[in-house]
């Protein structure tokens, strides 16, 4: 019946091999079996954001996929994006304009930020806004985060080739 | 809020996920993009013995183009069609509804197929497929159904696709000379599910509407196609021939109150959307000038 | 330096400012004071962080305990270099003279001497490198800030959908310890208002269930309909304490709603509509103005 | 401020940080996904508790048959609230200073007895919280319903059942005053107007929900609690108390927390009965509220009906403030802070920035079968707020005086401290006029004004709202510690040097 399956995949660059249970979503197995806690559960239904990750290179809520759904694929959370050092300069925004209070929703706005700066170099800030819309921030007010990720995106435009 | 427990089985085909779906009837689901499945199960609203995963099926996915039909294939992400060039191009509707479909994160899983078997009548691909006369692609045991849009949605989160059938593709006809669209909705916040919303698809020549299919959603157990709009087609659109219309909307429409809006709410609301597509799609901002009436 | 403090953090920056506080007092830079705090055993006893208290009461026990260890430091300081207390200051992690600044000694050897080498120093010096100081108001039973908010906002009257447009906000903390943190206290509390003026609402039916109890149904503010909120500060310290702080976490919830209250009826002015609850919903804004 | 002892204030040195923009010490960790909190924790042996929660507002608990559950493969414990009282002890969250609140001794877990759809009434301990929601699913209760008390405006009508029999009624806390001469205020005004201010009752939706971690070591004989909180030695204090332990015996970490604003400062009943589980159980236990769960117990706050009334003259003299104010707090008063003191607040608050000395108040606190309400972020403020500038507003509007104006007339001037409200507050220096004037300058009223003028004239509607306030902070032991709560109001801090050099 519900047996386990065995899955593997690449997370931040690492081969993986598990068993898992069918019902595990990705953000248990991300914190329970491989101990990558900088996913945070916020609702687990989809709705908070805390938990997204990167699945092949797009944001994802990792409560709302299986485990078994990423047999196979490169997942990437934010414990890999800090150490390949994808995001330190948007850390560094994050860090100077103090657009993290708890900390808890932090992951997640610098996956959904990161994804949004992948794919537009300028966004205004009401783009900036809509993009982060499925990100709840109890703690800013929203607007310090604004403000990082469009220093971010005009930081960028500067040091492009 | 953890999921019941479930078994799993990744189907390797349409044949093989139509097996498991005849094997196991009712108490076996299947997982497409999981958007809509997923919190449902992890509130154990729902408990499905069996999962059925169709996200590897190849012949599920892409989008085709033929001379008169755009074939969409089930397990086309929402980001896959708000970034196709085939779908700005024969389908833009879609495409603009799409940014309406909650937020980055979901619509990097959620599909259209699975959208349209869920058939939340507060989502809005369902209207558009309507505004659009799409045929939903349906396979079974004894094969292919085609079913029209207008058809298919049946009720909250019903459709004519039996729990034995599998949805395989959507076809759209290709869009006539003239064509135009508007879509619109009210929700509280970005991303959220409408409290009112309308998908329209119509084909315009100078003032006058040739054809003008308004679908709104929200309003009732299905999108509804508002006949109420035949009255602005083929003859000039006065502001007392469009809030006649709009009142004869309100007329036809048999929507329920919630926490969000009245009955009566969503009837205004819906008369507000159709006389402001009325008046973007003629390119005639004085006809929303007086609101809903 | 290591700091334990009673008060908590869960992002306010109670850490921060703790160690803003003893570093200036101390005159070594804030990134060698470390400080603890969320442990019973490991931290003096004390209230934590709440009603806005933080800064105003655990700052001030830490400006307190940082004053002593700085005489103390001071104390041995003159007693190995021969000199006295006024002479002498702390300045970037080092003693120098009052004067000049000329650097006398680091405190790293000062600490040296005095865990390693207290035979050197002169008889009866009993070197104390550490202080403690607790803190609590006495002469007011509370500290009041005070501010004016505004909210400029638009309304659809066909719809019954508000927008908000711009925030404004000026309070009065006292002194400042971080103007940054500061800001971003209100705006995330102004947020909070704004939640609670446009869109929270726990929903019970006559039965006393909860109908709403989950993300998507109740609604908190989230990016997309936020404003940019501007925050100004007039400054009027309490002289109660030494550091004259009071405190800033309230200070933007506690006007929010009321700003946005009166924008919208006088928005409706024209309408002769007036609504005095929240959440204002677009349904209660339909109601009001007789669309609905 | 004091001179420091060398002359130049100690916090005003060049290299003072004081009064500057530095990053936080904190925040590499918490962006690297590098910070620990409490759902983060894992402990040898832990085990997750589920709580089976009331499906209903009030009813009487019949039976509980648990026997299947406990059959299930990696459950460890069904535990109901008589077999949980054995190890803790019920509470009532009153404070002596709040003459006459009352509420009724509430358990960890309900015994016989539930008041609150969410309402725990047995826990289920596991291997994994899948396997204790699987358990409870199948825990089976037999409830006898009883009717609801939901609007606090029946809940003291004589027909109206009363939740807790031993109280004799559903009122909790009542509190009138009567400041000045009102009435006769009222009388010489030119206006007066009035208005009823409805609040939505909401909550904190803290991004992480409430979670604890707690480890009875009976080696030891010592609890450490791991737990999200923003007043550890209140938590230590408390266990203690309730578990028969010295407050020597209980330790309380507090690692990183996801958000609490007033949420995380209180005692719940299911994290009081995970302390217990884990001394009956003799292992670590973890409880972390999901978030439906979240909904139905974290606190809620601001469910306040609350009429008010504004006397005024025609140059704009605000005469007399008077609010009638009335608020469910769900059927018990929270424990320790109680659940009165947002009333209380209101009945402070109202009217505390401006001149008249004519006030008069009434609070009443029902109990009702809803979720607890207690203290969330501003407490009591916003609705003080709200009413005392909603009705200057209407007072403005009813003269045809600027909003800004009124305000101006009437709020205390800026060289008018020290001085105390009609409630008593008293105030040392507050700053309302400048900050009138630093807000008009920033948003450029007059501007604005001429812009919302000229969009009217197009069927464009848009508003400018003020809104004055004043906010209580470093309370003292005025707050709590007078009525007899064990929470600190003093707060310490050691500081040690240091590294010694090599």
């Amino acid at each position: 019946m519900t047996i386990p399956v065995a899955i593997s995949l690449h997370v931040n660059g690492e081969a993986v091999e598990a068993r898992v249970l069918p019902r595990l979503n990705l953000a248990d197995f991300l914190r329970e079996q491989l101990q990558l806690t900088g996913t945070h559960v916020g609702c687990e239904h989809g709705v908070c954001g805390a938990c997204t990750v990167r699945v092949n290179g797009d944001i994802v809520r990792s409560c709302l996929t299986l485990a078994v759904q990423a047999d196979r694929a490169s997942v990437e959370t934010i414990e890999g994006l800090s150490d390949s050092g994808e995001i330190a300069d948007l850390q560094a925004a994050f860090r100077d304009r103090n657009a993290l209070q708890c900390g808890f929703c932090t992951p997640g706005m610098l996956m959904a930020a990161q994804d949004l700066l992948k794919s537009e170099s300028s966004p205004s800030r009401q783009r900036i806004r809509e993009h982060l819309a499925g990100n709840y921030c109890r703690c800013t007010g929203y607007q310090a985060i604004i403000d990082a990720i469009e220093t971010t995106a005009r930081a960028r435009i500067g040091r492009a080739p | 809020m953890k999921a019941s427990a479930f078994s799993y089985a990744r189907a390797t085909s349409v044949g093989n996920a139509l097996e498991l779906l005849i094997a196991h009837g009712d108490k076996a689901k299947v997982l497409s993009g999981g958007q809509s499945l997923m919190p449902a199960m992890n509130l154990r609203l729902i408990s499905p013995e069996l999962i059925v995963d169709i996200g590897e099926l190849a012949e599920l996915q892409g989008i085709s183009v033929s001379r008169d039909v755009v074939r969409i294939g089930a397990l086309t992400r929402h980001v896959d069609l708000a970034r196709s060039p085939e779908i700005a191009t024969h389908a833009p509707l879609l495409a603009q509804a799409i940014g309406h479909v909650a937020h980055p994160a979901i619509r990097n899983r959620g599909t259209i197929g699975g959208s349209l078997a869920h058939a939340d009548p507060a989502s809005e691909l369902p209207a558009c497929m309507v505004a659009l006369r799409a045929v939903i692609v349906v396979s079974g045991q004894h094969g292919e159904r085609r079913i029209a849009a207008a058809d298919f949605f049946t009720g909250i989160y019903q459709t004519a696709l039996t729990a034995q059938e599998l949805l395989v593709a959507v076809e759209l006809p290709a869009l006539p000379e003239n064509s135009a669209h508007f879509f619109d909705e009210f929700a509280r916040r970005h991303g959220d599910y409408a409290i009112v919303g309308l998908a329209a698809q119509a084909i315009v020549r100078g003032e006058v509407f040739l054809d003008f299919r308004p679908v709104l959603f929200a309003v009732g157990d299905r999108p509804v196609l508002a006949k109420a709009a035949s009255r602005l087609v083929h003859r000039p659109v006065t502001p007392a021939l469009l809030a006649e219309a709009a009142a004869a909307l309100a007329a036809e429409l048999e929507p329920d109150g919630d926490q969000q809006a009245s009955v009566s709410m969503r009837r205004h609301l819906a008369k507000l959307l159709l006389v402001r597509c009325a008046a973007a799609l003629l390119d005639r901002p004085d006809l929303a000038a007086g609101g809903a009436g | 330096m290591i700091c334990q403090t009673s008060i908590s953090e869960q992002g306010q920056g109670s850490e921060s400012l703790t160690a803003q506080i003893v570093g200036s007092v101390l005159g070594v830079s804030m990134q060698r004071v470390r400080v603890i705090l969320g442990d019973t055993d490991n931290t003096p006893y004390g209230g934590g962080t709440w009603a806005s208290r933080g800064a105003g009461i655990g700052g001030e026990a830490a400006l307190q305990a940082a004053k002593i260890l700085r005489r103390n430091i001071l104390d041995v300081a003159a007693a190995i270099l021969q000199s006295s207390v006024a002479e002498l200051d702390i300045v970037n992690d080092a003693i120098v003279n009052a004067d000049d600044g000329a650097p006398r000694i680091d405190l790293k050897e000062l600490a040296r001497i005095v865990y390693f080498r207290p035979d050197t120093l002169p008889p009866g010096v009993q070197p104390e490198l550490m202080a403690t100081r607790h803190f609590v108001p006495r002469e007011y039973p509370f500290a009041f800030t005070n501010g004016v908010q505004a909210c400029w906002l638009e309304i659809d009257t066909d719809s019954g959908f508000i927008k908000l447009l711009k925030h404004w906000v000026v309070e009065d903390c006292g002194r400042i310890i971080n103007p940054q943190l500061v800001d971003e206290q209100i705006r995330g509390g102004v947020v909070q208002g704004l939640g609670a003026a446009l869109f929270e609402h726990c929903i019970y039916d006559e039965r006393g269930q909860l109908t709403n109890a989950n993300m998507a149904d109740y609604l908190v503010p989230m990016s997309g309909e936020m404003p940019d909120i501007d925050v100004g500060h007039v400054v009027s310290p309490t002289f109660e304490t030494e550091l004259g702080a009071k405190g800033a976490g309230e200070a933007g919830t506690a006007g929010a709603a009321a700003a946005v209250a009166n924008a919208v009826n006088d928005a409706l002015k024209p309408f002769g509509a007036m609504i005095t609850e929240i959440p204002l919903t677009p349904q209660v804004i339909l109601a009001v103005l007789g669309r609905i | 401020m004091s001179p420091a002892p060398d002359g130049l204030s100690l916090l005003d040195r060049p290299n003072s940080y004081i009064g500057k923009v530095v990053p936080r010490p904190n925040l590499e960790r918490l962006m690297q996904g590098r910070g620990l909190y409490v759902s983060d924790m894992e402990l040898p042996r832990m085990a997750h508790v589920v709580f089976l929660r009331s499906p209903h507002a009030h009813a009487n608990i019949v039976a509980i048959d648990a026997a299947a559950a406990r059959g299930i493969p990696g459950v460890i414990a069904v535990v109901t609230g008589r077999e949980l009282a054995m190890v803790i002890t019920p509470w009532v969250g009153v404070l002596s200073h709040l003459k006459g609140l009352k509420s009724a001794p509430q358990h960890a877990i309900a015994i016989d007895h539930v008041c609150w759809q969410g309402e725990a009434v047995a826990a289920v301990v596991a291997t994994s919280r899948a396997v204790a929601e699987d358990a409870a699913e199948i825990v089976s209760v037999e409830y006898r319903e009883l009717e609801p008390v939901t609007d606090m405006r029946t809940a003291l009508d004589p027909e109206t059942p009363v939740i807790h029999p031993s109280l004799g009624d559903n009122l909790a806390f009542e509190r009138q005053l009567d400041v000045g001469a009102v009435d006769q205020a009222f009388a010489d005004s030119d206006a007066v107007v009035e208005a009823e201010f409805v609040f939505g009752r909401h909550t904190g939706v803290t991004l992480e929900p409430r979670a604890v971690v707690a480890d009875w070591n009976v080696a030891e004989t010592r609890l450490t609690i791991y737990q999200g909180t923003q007043a550890p030695h209140m938590v230590q204090n408390i266990a203690a108390l309730h578990l028969g332990l010295q407050d020597s015996q209980v330790r309380v970490v507090c690692k990183d927390v996801g958000g609490s604003f007033g949420i995380k400062v209180h005692v719940y009943a299911d994290e009081m009965a995970t302390y217990a589980l884990s001394k009956l159980l003799r292992r670590p236990i973890k409880f972390v509220a999901d978030r439906v769960e979240s909904f139905n117990t974290d606190i809620h706050a601001r469910d306040h009906r609350c009429k008010g009334r504004i006397g005024v003259k025609r140059d704009g003299t605000i005469t007399a403030f008077e609010i009638d104010d009335l608020t469910g707090i769900g059927p018990y008063s929270m424990y320790p802070r109680t659940s009165a003191i947002e009333a209380n607040q209101i009945v402070n608050l109202v009217g505390g920035a401006y001149l008249t000395k004519n006030y008069r108040a009434r609070a009443r606190v029902v109990f009702q079968n809803k979720n607890v309400m207690c203290q969330y972020r501003g407490v009591g403020h916003p609705i003080a707020c709200s009413v005392t500038e909603g009705l200057v507003d209407l007072a403005a509007s009813r003269i045809g005086m600027d909003p800004v104006e009124i305000r101006r007339r009437n709020l205390v001037p800026d060289d008018g401290y020290p001085c105390a409200s009609p409630a008593g507050l008293k105030f040392e220096l507050l700053s309302h006029h400048a900050a009138i004037n630093k807000l008009m300058s920033m948003m450029d009223y007059d501007a604005l004004r001429a812009e919302q003028a000229a969009l009217r004239r197009s069927n464009i509607h848009r508003g400018i709202g003020i809104a004055s306030f004043i906010e209580i902070t470093n309370p003292s032991a005025a707050f709590y510690g007078v009525g007899g709560a064990r929470i600190s109001s003093q707060d310490g801090v050691a500081v040690r040097s240091m590294r010694p050099a090599r």
